[in-house]
């Protein structure tokens, strides 16, 4: 059975449809990662997403134009993210909780719009794939990694481009510094508030590309629930990555190859049911999360609590 | 540059409590000023305000003698005044210099230039006599080297008025006399000193003024040298206070609590508490002195049954207690004064009366078969809140609204009540006030006489000296010296600073 | 026991509309149905095949004849108890609890409306054994087309590789899948016939990563069961791989690569109930779709070049299954 | 000590602004979408509440969420957030469904009872594993629960077309994944000739007991000290990890117990659409914002688990007599958690105002009392 699996199109298999699925992940989670550092947790990611793409395939149905379609999904995810760090942070609302409100909201508004304005899944011409010249006519490598669709390349441009807004610029120190010791950027004059509305619109708007990615560049449909709680998924890569890109990237190839796994399970005829073999992924999440909890150093010690001045 | 500052008739109130009340100050440059008073006084909320951190009610503050507005941190830092918490603003994941560097403006735009500003630091560092490594983590750092970083940041920003709230709470007397070397060269080049302190002495060494604060209202005013420390006692208690503990000698007889060979890992998972050995007799405090961060810490909690011992033993009137859990050890007639109040002691969110049975909760006749007898619990509450004159609306009202000396009463209250052999108090009055502080003194000098063997953690020599029958210093995770109290102070600060071993 | 019995609930009172409405036209009221659907009412996929039935009937009657009105995404039973008994009140002639879980509401809810009729499905129950007479069942023998599809898939196949995409291993879905391997098999003994579950109706991005692993695994041809399908047609669509649909008529998906749908057509079942209540029987009657009886129907994708031979092929198979002398070897 | 205090309890007023907000939004998209409003939100209201039947519809709908929502308050208060509700819902009805399936013989004084105990046990466990990880790895139960919850989706799904299909399903080669109807014996019995079980009733009882235990016990109390501070209860004695994991474990039970309660009460059989949402409707998710809105008081968990199951019913009855799509009744649903949990800062504050204010106005040392103040 293993030997079965260790076959190389299987294995060109697993990590080509691991790449495709990872883009919504590394949207998503690198920019929940930016809120979760500055110590808001957003649950809501999974609502977000929903809402975007919906926003972004409604604009490429109506316009065939895909780059109004991101820009929109950009937007929309923003707006949502606005709305989220506003229930969070200015009103310190429980985000665990409000998270699921902005999901259930997510999920009704995006499939009600749909409904009124589509009905029924109809689909679109999507990113095309962009051959990258000379290395995309590379063996095995070629047709995996450098003949993608254009999102796909900025979902893992995504992963140094956070890495080096965190650690090298001013921003991302006081993105650190809120989510580690509010009270201490506070006294240095940084709006504890200021930097956690910019992370978590910020989150907001990558959530709306996360989004856009499965509707108008890998699935290029719009259906309700598209994204079966792939957004929450995504949250947990954060905590699986224990706060850092390279890690988190890791982990959502981790858990996209893992899901193309047990259906290759099933695609060779190996025996597992298919239930056993979905409880994969979530299985490995939980088991990587016990690994992750260890590391302490970069845990965000202040993720989930509202910062008030003076208690 | 910041020739003076003044506050004009400040007032602050606070749902219930009126915390600043007209309060008028000035300070000049080249002059530090001394805020005194108890605890609750309105110190911290004054400070405060001028930081920016709270608005005022009322008042208004000059600087050279332009009426200014300052409604955030950062107006406060454009002014040039400068703030060094009591608790370290600090990021401790962060080095020292992205400490420094964090909201500044970058001469590289949005990328950081920490090699600017290590270089500019450590220049300020040379002037002033605050060494510190730059790519240091602050969570390396000891306190005291905290504290420089803390300075460094407000001096980086140009901060010509610097306000020090408690800043010598944690340090210990050697690391008290850099820092004040330390202020005094701030002093001479121009810089305008708020210095915070409930000690006495420390305010005589270093103010050239004094104003003492009592229920958010100015009493008094003074020149140092004007004054001495009966008085200023005086204006912020109202009475005399007595520091001088007169007690029998200890008898050497059989040990209550023994330690031997103790070795305990640190967070870091290095050996914080070093091969120790050490016994506690009945009817003895024994003191251990130390600068914070040398295992003391580690030590109470491996006592306490918070924190493995991975070698050695304790035993408790000769029962193995190492390694127990700290039900087992509670039930073993040990009491625990724990070093934070608010985070170990208390359960804030708890009333006065379920605190006070926080160990004791599951026994008769708090309750039976898991139910609570409340009644009897109420009873015991009413009578420790009585005996130890815990200042308390009521018995239902949460801990956390009590002063903090108040509170450290209800623990020692709780503490006593179980009528221990052995009691660890770890410090029992960090930031308590001096009235509240000689309270917590005589009864634990009491207690001591009814046979108890007490073992008393603390970064204040002072109290160490007051209290204890023998002075054991601890440096670097091991007990480098067993004195008597009549030790002069200088030679324990050598053996503190691991200068010197017996 | 207390609850041994269903609830003795005082006999509602009668709506007016409960007298026998004729279905077949001539009465002044309209025939009024209700219908609940586990998913949404276009979800390409099994509810939608039950609404577009309705649509159906309706267009062919005419709105004055026959009235109908809805409730979406009811999976959830306590829910769908609950409209159900409140179309009841409100004098629906038939209410169709359309999915498997409806069943025991129904049976619960029936007997205080013995003027009226209930229908649920995919069931062969009708409860007629425990005394209830007013309720219907209906089902669909999707293994039928699933066959045709596997035969087509397999004539049609270069790589010698097909695949089935399904959401869970049950109900019709799982039938369509069982039917589509042995259609196959029975064209190519030799030809591997892959099945993939992907445990959700609804996960879209499952589903793609299924086609994915079909595709990659060496299948050209696959076909698929249930709403969440899409994302597997769009990737057939990319690689350009032969894809079959169920349910409903999928070619507008994917007017280049849909070969063929098997689509239930329910409006047999809803005018054979209409007649059943005609002739004065409420309920006790089970209808099954299948090629026999034109429920099912094999919609070949008229974009779509089928060579003749593959079309022949087709035809043949489906005769068979009618004429019985092809067995889909399930059941 | 800590008597019920309906006062302290104020939570409701707040909540209920925030919830007839977020109808008000409700309202406008109502009216964008071209059905009247005023006629929706009449229907919805006749749905909840208009006859004998619908308000014992909306009763039956808020049982699971009253589970969820008193356990919550138990994890809450233990300072665990449970968002694992939907797979301990899953596995308490699994486990209820494996003792109906293999005792059916039993007589209902018997079966019932084992059902549900067994029903309570199964969601325990299911959530005692996220307290054991939290406790033992630290691992954010948050994230945990919500894996779990798919596990235990595709647990049921595996069984529920493998070894408790019904056997008539196999015969007809139709598989649907579902169990055979449940005996007779092991319906739940009826309160009044309506669809109201006697579960309903159950959860009202369990609310009270939950109230006894959580502040008339010294289990309770230990839950709340270590919920409010687990280094204090350390030094204190209590052995944090093990009333974390009570918490949690507790808290799942009941949801397992509205589980059990739900397939015998209601379903009478277990299925499944392939996600959990269809079984439960949401109630693991309801029910942590049903909890809120009760002020995470099991007793004010009563009223509010009724109010959300009165809106989700009439939402449901609107859907029909308006023919909104039914996304909105989502739409609504996260409307209404959205403004509750935001308006919580009011009814916080009032709370803190009131603690720190109230008695020290009324007591004439008020301001010695606060002079000497030290934090630590
Ligand atoms: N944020 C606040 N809200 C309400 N009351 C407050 C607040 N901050 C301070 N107080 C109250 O104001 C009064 C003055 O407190 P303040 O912290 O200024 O005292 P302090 O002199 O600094 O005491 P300490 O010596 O303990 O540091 C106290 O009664 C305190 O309870
Ligand atoms: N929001 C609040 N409501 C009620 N009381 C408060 C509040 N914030 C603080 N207090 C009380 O006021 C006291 C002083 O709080 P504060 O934050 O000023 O600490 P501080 O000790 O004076 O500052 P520092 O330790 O830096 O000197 C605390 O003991 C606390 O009980
Ligand atoms: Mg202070
Ligand atoms: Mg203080």
């Amino acid at each position: 059975m293993i030997l079965q699996l260790l076959a190389p199109a299987v294995l060109i298999g697993i990590a080509t449809s691991g790449i495709l699925l990872a883009t919504p992940y590394l949207y998503a989670a690198l920019g929940e990662m930016f809120g979760q550092i500055s110590g808001v947790l957003n649950l809501g990611v999974e609502g977000i997403m929903l809402v975007a793409a919906f926003a972004a395939y409604y604009v490429v149905y109506s316009s065939g134009n895909l780059i109004a379609g991101l820009a929109v999904a950009i937007v929309v995810g923003a707006l949502m993210g606005l709305l989220m760090a506003f229930i969070s942070i200015t009103l310190k609302a429980e985000q665990g909780i409000s998270g699921i409100g902005v999901y259930l909201f997510g999920l009704g508004l995006s499939d009600l719009l749909f409904r009124v304005t589509i009905g029924t899944p109809t689909p679109v011409n999507g990113f095309p794939s962009l051959q990258i010249p000379f290395l995309s006519d590379l063996p095995v490598l070629g047709p995996v990694l450098f003949s993608q669709n254009i999102l796909v390349y900025g979902a893992f441009l995504f992963v140094p481009f956070s890495w080096f807004a965190l650690n090298k610029t001013t921003i991302g120190l006081k993105i650190r510094a809120v989510g580690q010791t509010p009270e201490a950027a506070d006294s240095l004059g940084i709006s504890v508030a200021g930097v956690r509305y910019l992370t978590v619109t910020f989150g907001g708007a990558m959530a709306g590309i996360a989004g856009a990615s499965l509707s108008i560049a890998l699935l290029n449909i719009f259906q309700q629930n598209l994204t079966s709680g792939l957004g929450f998924i995504a949250v947990a890569l954060v905590y699986f990555g224990g706060w850092r890109p390279l890690r988190i990237m890791l982990g959502a190839l981790l858990f996209s190859m893992v899901s193309a796994l047990q259906l290759w399970i099933q695609t060779l005829g190996l025996g597992l049911p298919s239930d056993i073999a979905g409880m994969l992924p979530y299985v490995l999440t939980i088991i990587a999360l016990i690994f992750a909890a260890r590391q302490i150093v970069t845990q965000p010690t202040a993720l989930t609590k509202p910062f008030e001045r003076g208690e | 540059m910041i020739q003076s500052v003044e506050l004009k008739n400040i007032t602050k109130r606070f749902p219930g409590v009126l915390a600043n009340d007209h309060i008028n100050l000035r300070v000049n440059a080249g002059e530090i000023v001394a805020l005194l008073g108890e605890n609750g006084a309105g110190k911290s909320t004054l400070m405060k305000i001028l930081y920016g951190m709270y608005r005022p009610d009322e008042g208004e503050i000059c600087i050279n003698d332009q009426a200014v507005t300052i409604s955030s941190p950062n107006d406060a830092l454009r002014q040039g005044i400068g703030m060094i918490h009591q608790h370290f603003q600090l990021v401790p994941g962060f080095t020292v210099v992205e400490n420094v560097a964090l909201g500044l403006k970058s001469s590289r735009g949005p990328l950081t230039d920490l090699d600017v500003v290590s270089r500019r630091m450590l220049e300020l560092a040379k002037q002033y006599g605050l060494q510190v490594d730059p790519s240091a983590y602050v969570w390396q750092l000891a306190v005291g080297q905290q504290q420089r970083v803390e300075i460094i940041k407000a001096l980086y920003r140009n901060a010509s008025l610097l306000i020090l709230d408690e800043p010598t709470a944690v340090l210990t007397p050697n690391e008290v006399d850099e820092f004040f070397n330390i202020l005094r060269r701030l002093r001479e080049n121009g810089h305008a000193l708020i210095f915070i302190s409930h000690k006495l002495q420390e305010v005589m060494a270093i103010s050239d003024r004094v104003t003492v604060l009592r229920g958010g209202r100015v009493v008094g005013e003074v020149a140092t040298r004007d004054t001495t420390k009966q008085e200023l006692a005086q204006m912020m208690v109202g009475r005399q206070v007595i520091t001088r503990w007169e007690k029998q000698a200890a008898q050497e007889t059989e040990p209550i609590l023994r330690v031997q060979n103790l070795t305990v890992l640190g967070d870091k998972n290095l050996p914080a508490v070093k091969n120790l050995s050490l016994h506690v007799c009945p009817g003895e405090i024994l003191g251990i002195a130390g600068v914070s961060g040398n295992g003391q810490r580690e030590l109470a909690e491996a006592i306490a049954g918070l924190r493995r011992a991975t070698t050695g033993s304790i035993t408790s009137e000769g029962r193995e207690i190492a390694n127990h859990s700290p039900a087992h050890i509670i039930h073993s007639n040990i009491a625990f004064i724990p070093e934070e109040r608010m985070l170990m002691g208390v359960v804030r969110e708890f009333s006065v009366a379920q605190n006070a049975i926080l160990e004791t909760h599951d026994q008769l006749p708090y309750s039976r078969y898991t139910f609570f007898n409340f009644s009897a619990v109420n009873q015991t509450a009413a009578r420790l809140v009585n005996d130890f004159e815990v200042k308390t609306p009521s018995l239902e009202t949460p801990i956390k609204v009590l002063s903090g000396g108040n509170i450290q009463k209800l623990i020692l209250a709780r503490e006593l009540e179980r009528a221990p052999r052995f009691l660890l108090a770890a410090q029992p009055t960090r930031g308590v006030d001096i009235g509240a502080t000689e309270y917590i003194h005589r009864r634990l000098i009491e207690q001591r006489a009814r046979g108890t063997a007490i073992l008393l953690i603390s970064e204040d020599l002072e109290e160490v000296i007051a209290l204890s029958d023998r002075v054991a210093v601890m440096y670097e995770g091991e007990i480098v010296g067993v004195l008597p109290p009549t030790t002069p102070v200088e030679e324990l600060g050598l053996y503190m600073a691991g200068a010197k071993r017996a | 026991a207390p609850t041994a019995q269903p609830t003795a609930a005082p006999a509602q009172p009668t709506p007016a509309s409960a007298q026998p409405t004729t279905a077949s036209g001539g009465a002044t009221k309209p025939f009024r149905v209700a219908l609940l659907m586990p998913s949404a009412k276009n979800d390409l996929s099994f509810s939608q095949s039950m609404y577009d039935a309705l649509v159906n009937v309706q267009n062919e009657m005419g709105k004055d004849k026959f009235e109908f009105v809805y409730s979406e995404n009811m999976f959830n039973v306590s829910d769908a108890a609950a409209a159900i008994r409140d179309y009841a009140n409100k004098g629906y002639d038939l209410i169709i609890g359309h999915g498997s879980q409806y069943g025991a509401s129904l049976a619960d809810i029936a007997p205080d409306f013995p003027n009226q009729s209930f229908a649920w499905g995919t069931a062969v129950d009708t409860f007629e054994s425990k005394g209830i007479k007013n309720i219907f069942a209906y089902t669909v023998a999707s293994d039928q087309g699933g066959y045709v599809e596997g035969v087509m898939a397999a004539a049609l196949s270069k790589s010698g590789t097909v695949g089935y995409i399904g959401p869970l291993p049950v109900g019709d879905g799982k039938l369509t899948g069982d039917g589509f391997v042995a259609g196959a098999k029975a064209t190519k003994p030799d030809i591997k016939a892959q099945t993939v579950f992907v445990n959700s109706f609804s996960d879209v991005a499952a589903a793609s990563q299924a086609a994915q692993t079909q595709i990659a695994s060496g299948a050209d041809a696959l076909a698929g069961t249930s709403q969440n399908m899409v994302g597997a047609v769009s990737v057939a669509k990319d690689k350009n791989v032969l894809w079959f649909g169920n349910d409903v008529d999928q070619s507008s998906l994917a007017p280049n690569i849909v070969v063929s749908s098997q689509v239930y057509d329910w409006t047999l079942a809803i005018k054979g109930i209409m007649n059943n209540i005609a002739q004065g029987k409420r309920g006790g009657e089970v209808f099954t779709l299948t090629l026999e009886n034109g429920g099912l129907r094999m919609v070949n994708n008229p974009a779509f070049k089928l060579p003749d031979d593959v079309k022949a092929l087709q035809d043949n198979t489906i005769k068979g299954i009618i004429d019985g002398s092809i067995k889909t070897g399930v059941q | 000590m800590n008597r019920f205090d309906p006062r302290q309890y104020n939570f409701i007023l707040v909540p209920l602004v925030a919830g007839s907000l977020a109808l008000l939004v409700g309202a406008v998209i109502i009216w964008l979408l071209g059905a009247n409003p005023v006629e929706a939100y009449i229907a919805m209201l006749e749905g909840a509440v208009g006859s004998p039947n619908a308000i014992a519809d909306s009763l039956v709908k808020s049982g699971p969420i009253l589970f969820v929502a008193i356990g919550i308050c138990i994890a809450y208060r233990g300072g665990v957030i449970n968002i694992g509700g939907e797979g301990q819902l899953v596995m308490g009805a699994l486990g209820t469904t494996a003792v109906v399936l293999t005792f059916r013989e039993l007589p209902s004084i018997i079966l019932i009872p084992l059902a549900l105990a067994v029903g309570f046990a199964a969601g325990g466990f299911w959530a005692a594993i996220a307290g054991f990880l939290k406790a033992q790895f630290k691992v954010n139960e948050v994230l945990s629960t919500v894996m779990l919850n798919a596990i235990a989706v595709l647990f049921m799904n595996y069984l529920l077309h493998g070894v408790l299909m019904d056997p008539t399903e196999l015969d007809n080669a139709i598989h649907i994944p579902q169990t055979e109807r449940f005996v007779l014996t092991a319906d739940l019995p009826r309160l009044i000739p309506t669809r109201l079980h006697a579960g309903i009733l159950l959860g009202v009882i369990v609310a009270f007991l939950v109230y006894i235990l959580l502040w008339r016990t010294t289990i309770g109390y230990r839950i709340r000290a270590v919920g409010y501070n687990v280094i204090a209860s350390e030094y204190a004695g209590i052995n944090v990890g093990r009333y974390q994991i009570l918490a949690i474990a507790l808290s799942g039970a009941l949801a397992g117990l509205g589980g059990a309660v739900e397939v015998l009460g209601v379903n009478h059989r277990l299925f499944t659409d392939g996600s959990a949402t269809g079984f439960t409707g949401n109630a693991g998710f309801n029910g942590i914002v049903a909890a809120l809105f009760g002020g995470l008081h099991p007793l004010g968990a009563i009223p509010a688990s009724f109010l959300f199951g009165a809106l989700l019913t009439g939402a449901n009855s609107m859907q029909r007599t308006v023919q909104v799509p039914s996304a909105f009744v989502t739409m609504l649903d996260g409307l209404v958690v959205i403004f509750v949990v935001s308006s919580q800062i009011w009814a916080k504050r009032r709370a803190t105002r009131r603690a720190i204010a109230e008695p020290l106005v009324q007591d004439p040392t008020a301001t010695t009392i606060q002079s000497d103040i030290t934090p630590s």
